[in-house]
């Protein structure tokens, strides 16, 4: 039973080599892509935890108003977890209207 | 119920969306770019939308405005994309029975939209360009 | 400000006049022809007003707005004659830096036109026909 | 200079010999004229007057929610003085909107 399990995160991993992060206005120019790729190296497995990860690479997200992550196009709240299936985006103040 | 992302904003489409025989009072709020901010003169304003995100968004906030009003007709649209001065980047329409009803969900809706929709505006100045509300 | 009695209500025309590049707010209000009333089917309206009155009166209504918010544009427009469910019969619109105020001032223009402006409305059904509020 | 004042006044009413009263909406209807004729004789001098004699003499008119005088397109008090140049309408409850 457990080399099943541990079985199939293998192939998960190797199926989905990284986690894509779409990024926004600001957040895009601060990073300078579209879309970040992040490695399972990385192990980042909440959206707290990827919110500091990305403070850390990107020191200018610190300065900004705030900062918000969506799964699935939804707002996530810190402890939620990440899958490698969700959509994952980083959300600056907004500024629509 | 209309709730779209769209290039361009025609408020006689709008309007004709929320005409309706069977209710009194069509309320719409239109934001339009302004030619100057905090005393500079602004170029051009460019929208950008996470749009599966913000019509979701869009979606639930006029899901809440439908239950605490009674509302025949709703309308909201976002421009994205380059506007100059003068031109219509929002659009928000209720049409009820009741003034007081269609007054104030599209307050609400409004006030919500820009408080929690995924969509980004950087304003053009002369000599630079800057992400509205991106910092403190 | 536009304020005047007219036969017909195009909202792209008061849109137009609304439109401002020096501010970002316009609300626009719109009383259109129900086709019912207290479970009554409503043929038509037909609206007549003491035309110089109703135009002193509105233009104090607007003096009033301008004195108590900031406003860019205003427009008060009231048709006269008849009008079928589904048209508009009435437009107040008003263009501010601040949603707030657009809102407000509408608000203010059309609950104060309801009060004293000397315009008269009468509901035919399909049996009869009555004055508004004639009657307590 | 009293007897200036009277041929003064015998001249005015003889120039106006009535007061034109303007009908709108339901006191239109009431009354079923546009334009109500009233002559000196029935020396009305006041808003409050005017009233009162309408009333009288169309007494559906005291079934109206409220009504009101407007002279030279003004809403008027009942103390106004009514005079032979001034322009007098009846405006019964408004319904506009």
């Amino acid at each position: 039973m457990m080399e099943d399990c541990t079985d199939r995160k293998l192939g998960d991993q190797t199926k989905n080599e990284r986690m894509d992060v779409i990024l926004f206005g600001i957040s895009r120019d601060i990073v300078g892509e579209k879309k970040l790729k992040i490695t399972p190296a990385e192990n980042i497995q909440t959206v707290g935890a990827l919110k500091q990860w990305m403070k850390q690479k990107y020191p200018q997200l610190e300065k900004l108003s705030s900062i918000a992550i969506a799964v699935d196009s939804e707002y996530a709240e810190d402890e939620q977890n990440l899958f490698d299936e969700n959509e994952v985006a980083i959300i600056p103040p907004v500024s629509g209207g | 119920m209309l709730v779209k992302i769209v290039d361009h904003i025609d408020i006689n489409e709008a309007y004709g969306y929320l005409q309706s025989p069977d209710t009194g009072a069509v309320n719409l709020f239109i934001g339009t770019v302004r030619n100057h901010t905090k005393g500079k003169e602004v170029v051009k304003l460019v929208f950008e939308a996470y749009d599966k995100m913000a019509l979701k968004e869009m979606n639930k906030l006029a899901a809440v405005a439908k239950d605490k009003w009674p509302i025949d007709k709703l309308l909201m649209l976002h421009i994205t994309g380059e506007k100059k001065p003068g031109e219509a980047v929002v659009a928000i329409g209720v049409t009820s029975s009741h003034r007081d009803a269609s007054f104030e969900a599209c307050r609400f809706l409004i006030d919500e939209l820009k408080k929690t929709v995924p969509i980004w505006k950087k304003e053009f100045f002369i000599d630079n360009s800057v992400w509205v509300n991106a910092h403190p």
